[in-house]
């Protein structure tokens, strides 16, 4: 359940229409179901009352959409964040993906969202998902109401969310939170702690699903450019496919080294994967090791950061102390 | 009818398995997946598989052919070869339909070579659905999910599995399996069948209508303005596409070993902006057009190439798995007018 | 397709002792795209040479393969051999067979396998190799010295010497810098005035020489050899060309309360000011701060005793833009803060001096007109202690003190404790110090003669507090060789406080994308090899901008600058290396990750205009490389994420061709 | 396997956390130090002598109980090298090695004279309550 | 002696300015190390693209070792900060995927260390010779 109620979004949105500060406004659209929400884009008050959502399935980070709608004309658009949105939405302005201009961010406090594939695993042939008393109700076909608690349908990236708090706001509905005391490395700690063998088993296993949809980039809040690497023909790596299993490590870190620094863990590359690998282990990794090796650094905290990808001190680390270090740690 | 009981079901895969290649669908934690019986794998009750059956004779990758390129002088190796007996146990009722729509296409003047040694090989053993989700739609393209048919037909009950040849392939392979299972009668699954029957008239999608569509309705959905709402949210990746059971696109792309070449195919999507580059660029400009191709291919220029058959069967996986929740039931109902 | 000639080399029997050359020559034969292959005795004789062009023009080679020796001894010598052949001089690659290969393998079918690898390599990377321009960039012939001091001076004036224009900008209102404020100069004590006053007027007299003074730069924009600068001229209400410097304004206006700051406080100027009498320029300055007239109105003493007519109140800031080829960080030293160091108890007497205020104490024209006082009661100081390293080598917190050395406080100290003592010979003398440090010509010897002929007391230790009570400062020190505490009742106490660049110095680097070192001394571009430059092109250091360092030390560095400024001016044009960055713009994202790891500021950012697919505009950001400021490390093409950044002669698939013709 | 001095020398540096080697013996702690007088061995020399791992020879001395734990030489040194904890460190290597405290808390007041200063009672207080 | 002996392959990525001077010095000096070494030379080690070293692996090498200017000493200043920083994160994580991480290495080498040129490479074909061959970062494709 979320703190803030769907009509308070919707006013808020409609106020700001009618007012002419934005004309057009990025939400979250209902879909057949209660869980298969899409964002949209709403232009008027109608729109945004008959099919505007506010539910524990409003994931999808918006980002793509902000740099799609500002460049699209003059006029500003607004756009609901929840906070680890606001970190994505930072990272794109230090990378001046976007004018900041154009859009108007309303923060929406968000109370973790859930995962509809961990609903499938206990319920088939839903119908509905309502909360009663801090608990999810599943309606099915089969075996009338399931009751699940919401600790374990939770998706993973909000099980083990690291900040509450806006990083960015032109105004907040709502209380803002605060930066949390996230458990989000202990799963790259277990597998640091793996002996190398049962590492390369696990990501064997894991990476050779890949099925190079793509979606994990597509999604991606960092991954912007103009043209991917892995879509250039000239670039020498381009591989529409995998063929390889080699090809499936080369696309994964390359990925992951390509938003070093630029990643805000936002865990849309899991959430979206439709093989369940879970990608956000190895941005992670690349986080705890920056944080471990150059302090701590969280990209999109602060609008025109300096990623340590790009800095440097005299002091740093040598690379074999690098691996060194992982092995300590475990 | 023959008939086995679901505790000497090991028995009847090891059979199979002993003569020839048999895929099940098995539980993952990624969900289910079709993959090699080895003597103690357990077939998955689940609905369905993560990917769908398709990569059986239309794989991701082949490779075509090889050159070898020695100084100055290129030697051309074939690759295709006479593929060996497999059995696929337990496919749905809309994936069986989906090699219908591919064999129109691949099986069609210029055969494929490779689909069809493949096709040739196979054998399919289809399970008949008992508890089709909230996603599922088949009905929509006339499919029965309690006949999904194949070389063999089967029914899982509560106790035993049932099995029904439907073909002569499928006849040969039953008879050969004749020590392991037991007559049975046809109306043994009757009553699960109409069961099944009224589950489906109750699902959400159970009135999804395809009939605005079809054959022959480009000029009317063509310059529908709706495609660019929809499109909106398209991310422009090949999800959909690659757990589609029908999508059939392919690129031919070339890979250098250092030793050899090696021209392969593999899967394309008509989401992705390189889809049918030519010299001058993509034809379809934008995700607007790259969007529209997938959802009129399948409701539109399928059928009109394909007396009238519908190239989606309905298995909802785009539904499941799309990023963010855009997909053909959403495009069906904003533009032929459903509800 | 390129045709590729390949050229194997013996070298006499140095390559062709481990490696079958005639077998190499043939091996490369086959390779995709070669269409003649060799091999000769000495590939970079005369004769060899001749091969090599008749080939191509027998030929008509595109490209050009030599495997021979490395490319650090003759890649030059093979493109030139090219170039003369009207063959472009990048189309030419070399394989390292000797020195990578012959002399470091020991058996013929090893040698001869490596050497074939390697060979193919550099087939493949030829192969996609592009004819390459050097870009060309011409010279603005003249250049900007930012600051004012004696690094600036001398550098102005040996770049106006050669005869090229030089403009000074100095944020005071004179030049002269910190040496203006010294009383004698060590090892020899000269007078400061006296070796500096005639540089200030000859600056001031050289006719290729402009003096910007009470001035700043406040943008930089271009890049060698092509800067854009903008320089605020501040209002000093008094017109430069006007005004004799006669001083009548000086002595005449009614505001006397003002600290003057040539004397770092320790006395009192007036709102109309000549810092020092023989300021360059020597015009008064109104201090906006302090006058009556620019404060409420009312007074226009100085007008009407200003008998030039100079005095402008209604005077207001300028700017100047010019266009430089060079510029010069000048930017100059200042004592640390004291205020920070409570146990020396600068804050709460008068009587503790920083060494530069101690220059003005002992100095002629200073507040006691050369006569040795104690700030608080005029005194004659009979006891003194000066106490070293104040603030310099301080590791321990980073708010307080500097952890370098700051090099020159050694030999000032040691100067003071012996001028001290010739003209006081009844004053005792105790200099604390940690180590002396004397490296120098003529140094030591000065320190010896302190010590030895003036009986300066020198005593390895450091002092622990210092407490004013009553008219002394009670010193606590530690005497380390005596094993023994110290206490002194002292008159007067001398910090030798460390020094650090002007707060000047960071802003300005910014504006010149130059780069500093933590403690914002600007960095060299080479610490041993180009220790005057800049890595950003176009850009030089003289004086303590770059590191603390002595008079001398200053005076040379300023000179070499000099040398390098003239050297680049003389040219018309600049020729660049061509393997420079290059991106494309089509895959360019404009994030600025480029240009946050160019150690040379050569990446730009530019808004653009691009047509979609849709037949639709959209404005990109993209990055532009400034191919005369590039110097072709590379590193950019590796932060860019999309690829778009490339490095042309070192281009992503040309080593990627190399790593797979190794792999082969 | 470290000899004794080593080990000694060891668990001071670790005790401490303090690093001689940052020493540039300057003096400054010897300078500020107002116990200076009473002790055999003064700041700068517990820090060389702990560096060369003289350690029997401070534990035996009285400068470890005439240490005042001011602090002055922690706060003056422009190192940062802490001498007052190496003191600190000695001293406790010296009451350990003892197996027992000589005087509990308990014990002070009736030690107290007029004449002694807070300071020395605050640092008794600090020696003692470990 | 062992029979079939393996004999791995090496790539060296050599800044132009240090190391690859220094591998000259090798050769100047006469300093053997194995043939299976073979030296690409790039501008500065911060030209190298983690993208080279994996494709290398894939390709078919056994180990990638590269060579630059000691920090501090970068004829481009500070390109072997960079380097340190990517290639720390790279190997890292290299590791994280079961990676042998004896297969790569960073080594700076200056123009005047010749001897520590040809001590490096010694050394790192030895270490990979004890790894064997790369399995887990190859391309199926490219085996012969």
């Amino acid at each position: 359940m979320q703190e803030i109620k769907r009509e308070d979004l919707i006013a808020k949105a409609a106020q700001l229409l009618a007012d002419g500060t934005v004309d057009r406004v990025i939400g979250w659209k209902k879909g057949e179901f209660d869980y298969d929400v899409t964002p949209a884009v709403f232009t008027t008050k109608e729109e945004l009352e008959n099919e505007f959502v506010w539910n524990d399935f409003c994931g999808a980070n918006f980002s793509k959409y902000i740099k799609k709608e500002a460049e699209k004309s003059e006029s500003k658009v607004m756009a609901f964040l929840k906070p680890c949105d606001t970190y994505s939405f930072n990272q794109l302005l230090t990378e001046y993906k976007f004018d900041r201009e154009k859009v108007y961010v309303v923060g929406v406090p968000c109370n973790g969202m859930l995962d509809d594939s961990k609903i499938k695993e206990s319920a088939s042939g839903i119908s509905s998902v309502t909360e009663e008393n801090g608990k999810v109700v599943v309606d099915t076909l089969y075996d009338g109401k399931i009751t699940l608690e919401r600790a374990d349908v939770l998706a993973e990236r909000c099980a083990n969310c690291k900040s509450k708090k806006h990083a960015a706001y032109d105004e907040l509905l709502g209380t803002e939170g605060e930066v949390l005391d996230s458990k989000r490395f202990d799963e790259v700690e277990k597998l640091e702690k793996m002996t190398p063998d049962e590492r390369f088993a696990f990501w064997q296993n894991e990476l050779s699903r890949c099925i190079r949809c793509n979606a994990c980039r597509n999604i991606c809040p960092a991954c912007t450019c103009e043209k991917c690497v892995f879509d250039n023909p000239a670039s020498g790596v381009e591989n529409k496919a995998i063929s390889d299993s080699f090809e499936e490590k080369m696309f994964h870190i390359i990925r992951a080294f390509h938003v070093v620094g630029r990643c805000t863990d936002c865990g849309e590359c899991s959430r979206v994967c439709p093989q369940n690998i879970p990608l956000h282990l190895l941005n992670r990794k690349f986080i705890k090791d920056i944080n471990g090796f150059y302090g701590e650094y969280q990209a999109g905290a602060e609008v025109g950061s300096r990623a340590p990808i790009v800095d440097y001190t005299k002091e740093d680390l040598e690379p074999s102390e690098a691996v060194e270090r992982g092995e300590e740690n475990a | 009818m023959r008939k086995i009981s679901l505790d000497k079901l090991d028995q009847l895969f090891a059979e199979i398995s002993s003569k020839s290649a048999l895929y099940i669908p098995v539980d993952t934690a990624a969900g289910a997946k079709f993959e090699k019986y080895d003597g103690t794998k357990k077939m998955s009750d689940a609905l369905n598989t993560v990917r769908s059956a398709k990569d059986f004779f239309f794989p991701q990758t082949e490779n075509l052919v090889d050159f070898k390129v020695e100084g100055k002088t290129i030697e051309i190796k074939e690759t295709v070869k006479e593929d060996e007996d497999f059995v696929v146990f337990g496919v749905r009722a809309c994936d069986v339909k989906s090699f219908e729509i591919l064999d129109r296409v691949f099986l069609a003047d210029p055969v494929d070579n490779f689909y069809k040694n493949r096709r040739d090989h196979g054998i399919i053993v289809s399970m008949a659905c008992t508890r089709p989700a909230e996603t599922c739609f088949c009905q929509t393209f006339g499919i029965d999910a309690t006949a999904p048919a194949g070389d063999i037909e089967c029914h899982k009950t509560t106790d035993a599995v049932y099995l029904e040849a439907k073909t002569d392939k499928g006849a040969k392979l039953l008879k050969s399996l004749n020590a392991l299972t037991e007559d049975a009668d046809a109306s043994a699954v009757e009553a699960q069948k109409a069961q099944t029957k009224e589950v489906f008239k109750k699902l959400p999608l159970a009135g999804l209508d395809a009939s605005a569509f079809g054959d022959g309705k480009t000029n009317e959905f063509f310059n529908a303005p709706e495609w660019k709402t929809l499109s909106e949210s398209c991310l422009g990746c090949g999800t959909c596409t690659f757990v589609c059971p029908t999508c059939q696109c392919y690129d031919i792309k070339d890979f250098n070993t250092g030793h050899e070449v090696k021209r392969f195919r593999c899967w394309d999507s008509c989401m992705y902006s390189d889809f049918t580059r030519m010299a001058h660029g993509n034809p379809r400009l934008t995700q607007v057009e790259r969007f529209r191709q997938r959802f009129m291919h399948k409701l539109v220029y399928y059928p009109t190439n394909n007396e009238g058959i519908f190239g989606c069967v309905g298995c909802g996986r785009c539904m499941a798995k799309c990023p963010i929740n855009m997909n053909i039931v959403k495009v069906m109902k904003k533009l032929g007018g459903n509800k | 397709m390129q045709r590729i000639g390949v050229f194997v080399c013996h070298c006499g029997t140095n390559i062709a002792a481990t490696v079958d050359v005639k077998a190499v020559a043939e091996a490369l034969k086959s390779e995709p795209g070669v269409v003649f292959s060799t091999d000769y005795q000495y590939m970079c004789s005369q004769a060899g040479q001749d091969i090599i062009k008749n080939a191509i023009a027998e030929h008509k080679l595109t490209g050009i393969v030599v495997c021979s020796c490395s490319p650090r001894m003759h890649e030059n010598t093979f493109r030139k051999t090219a170039a003369a052949a009207g063959l472009n001089s990048y189309m030419v690659e070399i394989a390292n067979i000797r020195e990578q290969c012959s002399w470091v393998h020991k058996d013929m079918p090893t040698g001869t396998e490596k050497a074939i690898i390697l060979g193919k390599a550099a087939v493949a990377k030829v192969s996609l190799n592009a004819p390459l321009t050097p870009g060309e960039s011409p010279v603005t012939k003249r250049a900007l010295v930012i600051g004012g001091g004696i690094a600036g001076i001398q550098t102005a004036l040996d770049i106006a010497d050669a005869g090229f224009p030089v403009d000074i900008v100095e944020t005071k209102p004179t030049i002269g810098g910190k040496m203006a404020q010294l009383d004698k100069t060590f090892p020899t004590l000269d007078c400061a005035a006296c070796i500096l006053t005639p540089k200030m007027v000859e600056v001031a007299q050289n006719e290729n020489i402009r003096i910007f003074s009470y001035s700043e730069v406040t943008d930089i924009k271009g890049f060698v050899g092509n800067f854009d600068v903008t320089i605020k001229r501040r209002a000093r209400y008094v017109k430069e060309d006007l005004c004799t410097g006669c001083g009548a304004c000086t002595e005449k206006c009614p505001q006397k309360k003002v600290p003057n700051e040539f004397n770092l406080g320790m006395d009192n100027r007036r709102a109309i000011y000549i810092p020092f009498a023989q300021a360059v320029p020597k015009v008064a300055t109104i201090d906006p701060n302090y006058c009556t007239m620019l404060k409420t109105g009312k007074c226009g003493v100085c007008s009407k005793v200003c008998t030039a007519g100079a005095i402008d109140y209604q005077a207001k800031d300028e700017f100047v833009e010019e266009k430089y080829g060079a510029i010069v960080a000048a930017t100059g030293f200042n004592p640390i803060s004291m205020d920070k160091f409570d146990e020396f108890a600068y804050s709460q007497s008068p009587d503790v001096v920083t060494s530069l205020e101690f220059e003005r104490l002992m100095n002629a024209a200073g507040p006691t007109a050369g006569t040795l006082l104690r700030p608080s009661d005029h005194e004659h100081p009979h006891t003194i202690v000066f106490v070293q390293c104040v603030g310099s080598r301080c590791s321990s917190c980073a708010e307080k003190g500097k952890e370098y050395c700051s090099k020159i406080c050694c030999m000032y100290t040691a100067k003071h404790a012996m001028l001290t003592r010739d003209k006081y010979p009844d004053t005792d003398v105790y200099v604390f110090y940690i180590d002396v440090r004397t490296p120098g010509k003529a140094f030591d010897e000065f320190y010896r003669r302190a010590v030895e002929d003036y009986g300066v007391h020198y005593i390895k230790g450091m002092v622990g507090k210092v407490v004013p009570e009553g008219k002394k400062l009670k010193v606590q020190a530690s005497d380390l060789l005596a094993n023994k505490q110290l206490h002194i009742d002292a008159d007067l106490v001398v910090l030798a406080a460390a020094i650090e660049p002007d707060k000047s110095a960071r802003p300005l680097a910014t504006m010149l994308t130059a780069s500093m070192d933590t403690n914002d001394f600007f960095t060299e571009a080479h610490p041993k090899l180009r220790p005057v430059e800049s890595p950003t092109a176009g850009v030089f250091l003289s004086g303590t901008c770059q590191g603390p360092k002595d008079i001398p030390e200053t005076v040379s560095q300023a000179g070499a600058a000099a040398s390098k400024v003239i050297g680049l001016l003389s040219k018309d044009k600049l020729t660049g290396n061509p393997c420079v960055a290059h991106s494309d713009e089509n895959m360019c994202n404009g994030c600025s990750t480029c240009a946050n790891v160019c150690p040379y500021g050569a990446i730009t950012y530019q808004d653009k205009e691009f047509r979609m697919p849709d037949r639709t505009t959209k404005m990109r950001r993209i990055a532009v490389v400034n191919e005369a400021v590039c110097q072709g490390c590379g590193c950019c093409t590796v932060a860019c994420m999309s690829g778009a950044m490339d490095l042309k002669g070192f281009m992503n698939k040309q080593i990627m061709a190399e790593v797979d013709a190794i792999c082969k | 396997m470290l000899n004794k001095t080593e080990r000694q020398k060891e668990q001071i540096l670790r005790s401490s956390g303090v690093n001689p080697l940052k020493c540039m013996r300057c003096g400054k702690c010897s300078g500020t130090c107002p116990s200076y007088d009473e002790m055999e061995y003064h700041p700068h020399q517990f820090v060389y002598m702990v560096e060369t791992g003289d350690i029997e020879t401070l534990m035996k001395s009285d400068s470890i109980y005439k240490c005042l734990s001011c602090f002055a030489c922690v706060d003056r040194c422009p190192r940062g090298v802490e001498p007052a904890k190496l003191v600190e460190a000695v001293r406790l290597m010296a009451i350990r090695q003892k197996d027992a405290n000589h005087l509990t808390p308990n014990d002070i007041p009736a030690l107290l004279d007029d004449e002694t200063p807070q300071q020395l009672l605050m640092s008794a207080m600090r020696k003692y309550s470990k | 002696m062992q029979v079939n002996e393996f004999k791995p392959l090496i790539v060296a990525f050599c800044c132009n300015w240090c190391s690859y001077a220094g591998a000259d010095l090798a050769g100047n000096n006469r300093l053997n190390y194995p043939a299976e070494v073979k030296i690409v030379r790039v501008p500065c080690s911060c030209r190298v693209n983690p993208m080279f070293i994996l494709r290398a692996f894939q390709k078919g090498a056994d180990g990638v070792i590269l060579c630059g200017c000691h920090p501090g000493d970068c004829h481009y200043t500070s390109g072997n900060y960079y380097t340190r920083r990517r290639m720390a994160l790279l190997f890292s994580m290299l590791d994280y995927l079961g990676i042998e991480k004896e297969r790569t290495r960073v080594e700076w080498v200056s123009a005047a260390e010749g001897a520590k040129f040809a001590a490096t490479m010694n050394d790192f074909v030895e270490k990979v010779i004890s790894l064997g061959e790369n399995k887990r970062l190859e391309d199926l494709r490219c085996k012969k």
